[in-house]
């Protein structure tokens, strides 16, 4: 089996870690991931608002190519990658004719059937059967899991049965000794595009998400998206104003934690890229 | 020679507007055999019929086919007035021109086309029908009523009444359903017990009425007017004869931390149990999973304190046939599990109840005798939430419907609560009010006016708790268009109403629809509300789709007529469409070579042996033969036939040929 | 085989039996059946590897039912094809006295069907490997080069119905192909009728087939139709489990499992 | 040239997909023109050789569809029915007829969409198979014979 990988902008810029996290822990569980070639933007955020057709033709060229390469999955770890591409093969397998025309646009061939994994698919079929003998280190610690939008929705698409509370990244987060925490906010707004645009209300959404898994007890926020990365760790000072107090809480890519207790060097697991200090090593 | 009439209908728009009904009618006219085509606005209605007969009498017309709506609608009407013109019924045929072809098409030639296609399909069959004379079979006039709620007290007492037998089966142990689990009903506030109880007792004494509780279907066979039902009566380990119902072996009891099902779990019972005190019959089961002696082989403390020894621990389930002539189906429904909004936190938190709770939580009989009391530490709530539309209305829940009921029992539970806590703070979260029935809106808008219920639009996200108080975050779509939090004391989800879980498996039972939510399904969403698709087999109540209690009690009133119509008569036709082994000149007999492959597909056993002798009595050919009074027209045995030996009437071979051929071949 | 002269000039003699069904010499190197009604006829019966006809086919037929109670000479094809009939109500065990002969040619005595049924568990049907490869390599070809493949092979089929004639279990008084009222089945042998035919043939087949390869044998132009029954059989065995007779068992088409497998119905 | 419109034949129960496809109506739910409804009382009815019929007869495609597993109006009709198609299935696919043709269904008395959907895809299947030349000109040995 051929399992392709498309990064995306963010893992080749704001989010380089996560790049180098997935590769790490690929790499130690024996996997290969072959990035598909000549790749192109997946559309997030604009194109869909604007332009129907570009913004199903983008994410389909990505899909095509991975065809012609003969890949059977394609791994997409960011969330909002994810998000285009999903919904592009799900729009255009219940309308034919719509394939017709993208298929046209592309001008390759295009069957559109290509089984597309985010990041949480992925690490449940090929790293959690194996984490057993890969745990070197577990991480003893309390982590907030923090999914975000994208990674569980839209419900008819992806078709989880527990959108409103998702536990797929708690359970692989047990695996590695963690103590995943009960909370509600798993699922909340994180401000998401306003990041650049309108902070404060950043400030607001993603504080309140970090006050509550400090408040109850969380060393660490877990996440797989890296615009939740983005507004969470980035963010700090924003969120800090709106609380009215220094939150010191890190937030890693479950990638990363993943490769921290696969007994990996934090800096192979890319933790040194983060504005909020990592150090998880405290209650060791 | 085939003298064939053809009658297009336009369904008023209905079928004219996509399909041009006298290009039908002209194509038809061409046809070889067809005496008399024409075109008419209601081909149902009396004018319309009036022509039909006028048609067959004047032409004298050996076969009919009409072009209208579908002939699940429609065949009995046209039937009928082909019958009153003195042509046999069953020389009348539909051709589907409205579902299958006008309202599932754009305006086209093509539609037209199609149109014609299906009048000629089924011109050629009706050249082939022969005419066919019904079955008469006897009726069992004794009705079976599944399930004892409202809607079921309510046909048996309505067939009983009549003079007619009727046989109730519940599977709990009382009667009662959830009607008697209600504190008080909307939109009058009278207390549900008080208006149940005595239709209970009413029925334990009619004369005419068998119950059997703590009892479920376990087989359905036949068919209208003679079904043979067989009932699992499952232990109760009581000598219901001897048993005086005096309740000493329930206070006696040492397993008593059972979650009463009665109380919804806010309450405990015992092992051996009277479901609650007006229970019909007012006689305890003995429930094996928790009983000591049942589990662990110890303690027999009932049989010791029984004054009567009527405490029976080998008792095994009973299996009952009964003879029946109708079923009428009230097993009612259910809501929907918890494990179904994890984000409301339902399980995790205790104080996040089910309306079915709270209306325990708010009855006289409950197990906080009718004070608001929250479960986790029986403190009085002073700010509750009441979430409408807890999975309803919503497809990602898997219930894109409305239950129907909610609105309205939600308004009732704030109203209850303003009452019992004067002081204390109500909110509903809704989508919309749904408030249609006799006095409801007015009922609503005195919980808002008078009960000062804080009504909010919108739906909520979450509920979690923290210090100690459960936190309600939802938006307010209306005023300020914004994001809400409530701190509350309790959160009441009402939870979607959904079919039992039961409802698929007993369906499979009695071979009757059911919908893509196991509610079963009517035999038509307008005309047929009552019955079922499967003659002799009614429904009553909330089995069908979530409804109120008035209308429960009508439907079953109207399903105890359709029975009793049914029992009117000591005969009922049915329709000859059933099998039959053909015959032919001696010295063949009948084509048939007695392999008996189609007596072993039969799933009526209606297939037995035939000796075929000669005038000396010598058996000279065993064939196939089919019993009329079983079969029930299925064909099953037709497509397995080798040698074509068996036919069925009405879909025999020719005739199912003959549309293949005229379907496929046009110009 | 001067035993099986023996035992069936005895059982005529005693008139157990009024016929005996077997095989004789035919005409060159070829045998025949006989129907030996006299003791002395008896004499005329062999058996050896050249004896390949399936006598089960006379069981049924009306002309040999007319001569008394028979009894057969059965190797191990036309044991199967006695049980099957027996399963499909056509004989019964009092109707006749088998001869069994074993696969390594030793006479064999059942006393009833239930015996033959036994004695068949080990000589299970096996479709040898030659045919399973020219299945597949029929299966591997593309659709339209496959229909190609059978219309031409069918071509030369002119409808004389050996085929059916020689089949043990096509026993019908009136075949579906002679009837007319519906015509099931196009009358010449032109393609669609004969394409017609072989289909309606093998379907009726369908879990019934004892795979005694008399059809082909029968046929004069040689067409492989045994490859049709032979792939049904595979069918069978892959979709419900084993195939072959058995008196216990409901045959595969007139029985069903609620959870019988498939792939392919939306 | 104008396009190919398939000729595609249902054969279907009474109790489920003869009921679906009126809910169909019922709902206003749009399909394509070419598939044509014969109304049998059980998918147990349906003779293989009315389906071999229909190709001889110049159909395209085939529907063939009745009542889900286990819910059969007459208890077990649809499993018979089941067993059958499984083997005309695998004896049509030996013979080279394309098994793509014809298309079996489960379809409710409450799945009108569902009906909409299996029509239009079928119709849509079979517009990408083309017209069945190839059994076309097998069974039009007939007429070419009768025009001499």
């Amino acid at each position: 089996m051929k399992i392709g990988f498309y990064p995306g902008c963010s893992l080749t810029g704001s989010s380089r870690e996560y790049n180098e996290s997935l590769l790490a822990i690929a790499k130690e569980a024996g996997i290969e991931l072959v990035e598909i070639n000549d790749w192109n933007c997946c559309g997030a955020t604009a194109a869909h608002n604007l332009n129907k057709e570009l913004s199903l033709s983008l994410p389909a060229r990505n899909l095509a190519i991975a065809e012609s390469e003969e890949m059977d999955e394609l791994v997409v770890p960011c969330a909002a990658c994810f998000n285009r591409l999903v919904m592009t093969q799900h729009e255009l397998s219940e309308k034919k004719d719509l394939k017709k025309v993208i298929s046209e646009k592309l001008q390759m061939p295009f069957k559109n059937e290509i089984r597309i994994l985010n990041v949480l698919q992925f690490l449940e079929k090929h790293i959690v059967p194996r984490l057993d003998q890969l745990v070197k280190s577990p991480l003893e610690i309390d982590v907030a899991c923090y999914y975000g939008c994208l990674l569980v929705r839209p419900q008819n698409v992806m078709k989880s049965e527990r959108f409103e509370d998702p536990m797929s990244m708690d359970t692989i987060m047990q695996k590695l000794g963690a103590n995943p925490i009960d909370w509600p906010f798993k699922t909340e707004c994180c401000g998401a595009g306003f990041s650049i645009s309108k902070t404060e209300i950043v400030g607001e959404l993603s504080g309140k998400i970090v006050r509550n898994a400090t408040g109850r007890g969380a060393k660490a926020i877990v996440v797989a998206c890296p615009m939740c990365h983005s507004n969470l760790d980035m963010r700090r000072p924003a969120i800090d104003s709106y609380l009215n107090m220094k939150m010191d809480i890190p937030v890693i890519y479950i990638t990363q934690a993943i490769a921290l207790a696969m007994g990996l060097t934090p800096r192979q697991a890319g933790i040194q890229r983060h504005f909020v200090p990592v150090n998880l090593t405290v209650n060791r | 020679m085939s003298k064939i009439g053809v009658f297009i209908c336009h369904c008023g728009e209905n079928i004219s507007a996509t399909v041009d009904v006298a290009r039908v009618a002209e194509a038809a006219g061409q046809l070889e055999g067809v005496a008399f085509s024409t075109d008419y606005k209601y081909m149902c209605s009396d004018p319309g019929q009036t022509m039909i007969k006028q048609a067959i009498k004047e032409n004298g017309l050996n076969g009919v086919v009409v072009g209208s709506c579908s002939p699940r609608m429609h065949e009995p009407t046209f039937r009928k007035a082909c019958q009153e013109a003195g042509l046999n019924p069953f020389m009348c045929e539909m051709a589907n021109l409205r579902e299958h072809c006008s309202w599932v098409h754009d305006k086209s030639e093509a539609t037209t086309q199609k149109a014609i296609d299906l009048v000629r399909t089924l011109v050629e069959k009706v050249k082939l029908n022969k005419p066919l004379f019904s079955i008469q079979v006897p009726v069992t006039k004794t009705a079976l009523v599944i399930g004892g709620g409202i809607a079921g007290i309510q046909a048996s007492l309505d067939i009983a009444s009549a003079g007619h037998q009727v046989i109730l089966v519940e599977k709990d142990p009382s009667i009662g359903g959830h009607m008697s689990q209600l504190s008080e009903t909307f939109p009058t506030l009278d207390c549900s017990q008080c208006i149940l109880t005595p239709r209970m007792v009413e029925v334990a004494q009619h004369p005419n009425i068998k119950l059997m509780t703590y009892a479920e279907l376990e087989k359905l066979e036949g068919s209208i007017g003679n079904f043979k039902a067989t009932i699992r009566k499952k232990a109760k380990s009581i000598d219901e004869d001897l048993c005086n119902g005096c309740g000493t072996c329930t206070t006696k009891c040492p397993t008593k931390k059972i979650p009463s099902e009665f109380n919804t779990g806010l309450g405990m019972r015992t092992a051996i149990y009277v479901p609650f005190p007006q229970a019909v019959p007012n006689k305890p089961v003995i429930d094996k999973e928790n009983c000591s002696y049942y589990q662990k082989g110890k303690c027999k403390v009932c049989e010791k304190v029984c004054p009567t020894g009527a405490i029976r621990f080998d008792q095994e389930d009973e299996l009952v046939e009964l003879e029946v002539g109708a079923v009428v189906i009230a097993t009612g429904f259910d809501i929907m599990q918890p494990s179904g909004f994890p984000e409301y936190g339902y399980g995790k938190y205790k104080d996040v109840i089910t309306g079915l709770q709270f209306e325990r939580l708010a009855s006289a009989s409950g197990p906080t005798l009718g004070e608001i009391r929250r479960p986790s530490d029986g403190k009085i709530p002073e700010k509750i939430v009441f979430v409408a539309c807890a999975g309803s209305r919503d497809p990602a829940k898997g219930v894109p419907y409305c239950s129907k009921i909610c609105c309205m029992y939600t308004a009732k539970h704030a109203m209850l609560y303003q009452h019992k806590v004067h002081h204390g703070k109500s909110y509903i979260f809704y989508m919309d009010i749904r408030a249609a029935g006799k006095n409801y809106e007015e009922f609503v808008r005195r919980a808002i006016v008078e009960d000062e219920v804080n009504y909010i639009r919108g739906r909520v996200s979450k509920v979690y708790e923290e210090n100690g108080k459960l936190i309600v975050k939802g938006v307010d779509t209306l005023l300020s268009a914004k994001p809400v939090e409530i701190e509350a004391d309790m959160v009441v989800l009402a939870s979607a109403a959904v079919a039992n879980p039961g409802a698929e498996a007993l369906a499979q039972k009695m071979h009757v629809s059911y919908d893509s939510y196991n509610f079963f399904s009517e035999a038509h969403p307008k005309l047929k509300p009552v019955e079922t698709n499967t003659a002799g087999i009614f429904l009553a109540g909330a089995c069908q789709a979530p409804k109120d209690i008035p209308e429960t009690v009508s439907q079953a009133s109207g399903a105890a007529s359709k029975v009793i119509i049914l029992f009117s008569k000591d005969e009922l036709s049915r329709d000859p469409l059933i099998a039959v082994v053909n015959r032919s000149p001696a010295p063949v007999f009948s084509t048939c070579v007695g392999c008996f492959m189609c007596a072993s597909a039969c799933p009526y056993q209606a297939i037995g042996e035939e000796l075929i002798t000669n005038r000396q009595g010598k058996v000279i050919k065993k064939v196939a033969k089919v019993n009329p009074g079983l079969c029930q027209g299925c064909g099953t045995c037709v497509a397995f036939c080798r040698s074509k030996s068996i036919d069925i009437q009405g879909y025999s071979n020719e005739q199912m040929c003959a549309e293949v051929i005229a379907l496929l071949n046009h110009e | 085989m001067s035993e099986l002269i023996k035992k069936a000039a005895a059982l005529l003699e005693s008139k157990s039996v009024q016929v005996v069904i077997g095989y004789g010499k035919g005409t060159g190197n070829r045998t025949r059946t006989i129907f030996a009604t006299q003791v002395t006829e008896c004499e005329n019966l062999i058996f050896d590897s050249r004896c390949v006809q399936n006598l089960a086919v006379y069981l049924t037929k009306l002309e040999i039912k007319k001569l008394g109670k028979p009894a057969i000479v059965a190797p191990v094809p036309v044991l199967r094809s006695i049980l099957q009939l027996a399963v499909e109500n056509q004989i019964t065990e009092s109707d006749l006295v088998i001869l069994g002969i074993t696969s390594e040619s030793e006479l064999i005595d059942f006393e009833s069907f239930a015996a033959i049924e036994t004695f068949l568990t080990t000589h299970k049907i096996e479709i040898e490997e030659k045919y399973t490869k020219t299945i597949d390599a029929i299966k591997a070809m593309p659709v339209a080069e496959r229909f190609a493949y059978w219309v031409k092979e069918l071509e030369s089929c002119f409808k004389c119905y050996a085929c059916r004639g020689a089949c043990p279990l096509c026993y019908c008084t009136r075949c579906t192909v002679d009837d007319n009222q519906p015509q099931w089945i196009s009358v010449a042998s032109h393609p669609l009728g004969n394409l017609e035919w072989h289909i309606m043939r093998a379907m009726h087949l369908a879990g019934r087939c004892t795979d005694c390869e008399a059809c082909y044998n029968a046929c004069p132009m040689g067409i492989p139709i045994h490859l049709l029954t032979k792939s049904m059989l595979q069918d069978v065995a892959d979709n419900f489990g084993s195939y072959g007779p058995s008196l216990d068992k409901q045959n595969t088409l007139s029985s069903f499992k609620p959870d019988d497998k498939e792939s392919f119905i939306r | 040239m104008t396009e190919f419109e398939p000729k595609i034949i249902a054969f279907v129960c009474n109790w489920c997909t003869y009921a679906g496809a009126d809910l169909t109506g019922t709902s206003r739910i749009k399909y394509a023109q070419n598939v044509k409804i014969i109304r049998f009382p059980c998918t147990g009815r349906i003779d293989f050789m009315l389906l071999l019929k229909s190709f001889g007869e110049g159909a395209d495609g085939i529907i063939v569809s009745g009542c889900h597993p286990n819910d059969c109006h007459y208890t077990s009709g649809n499993f018979h029915a089941r067993r059958r198609w499984i083997m005309f299935r695998g004896l049509l696919d030996m013979l080279g007829i394309d098994v793509r043709r014809i298309q079996y269904s489960w379809v409710s008395a409450a799945e009108g969409f569902k009906w909409a959907d299996i029509v239009n895809s079928t119709v849509n299947t079979i517009r990408e198979l083309g017209p069945y030349t190839e059994y076309e000109k097998v069974a039009g040995y007939l007429e070419k014979e009768a025009n001499q």
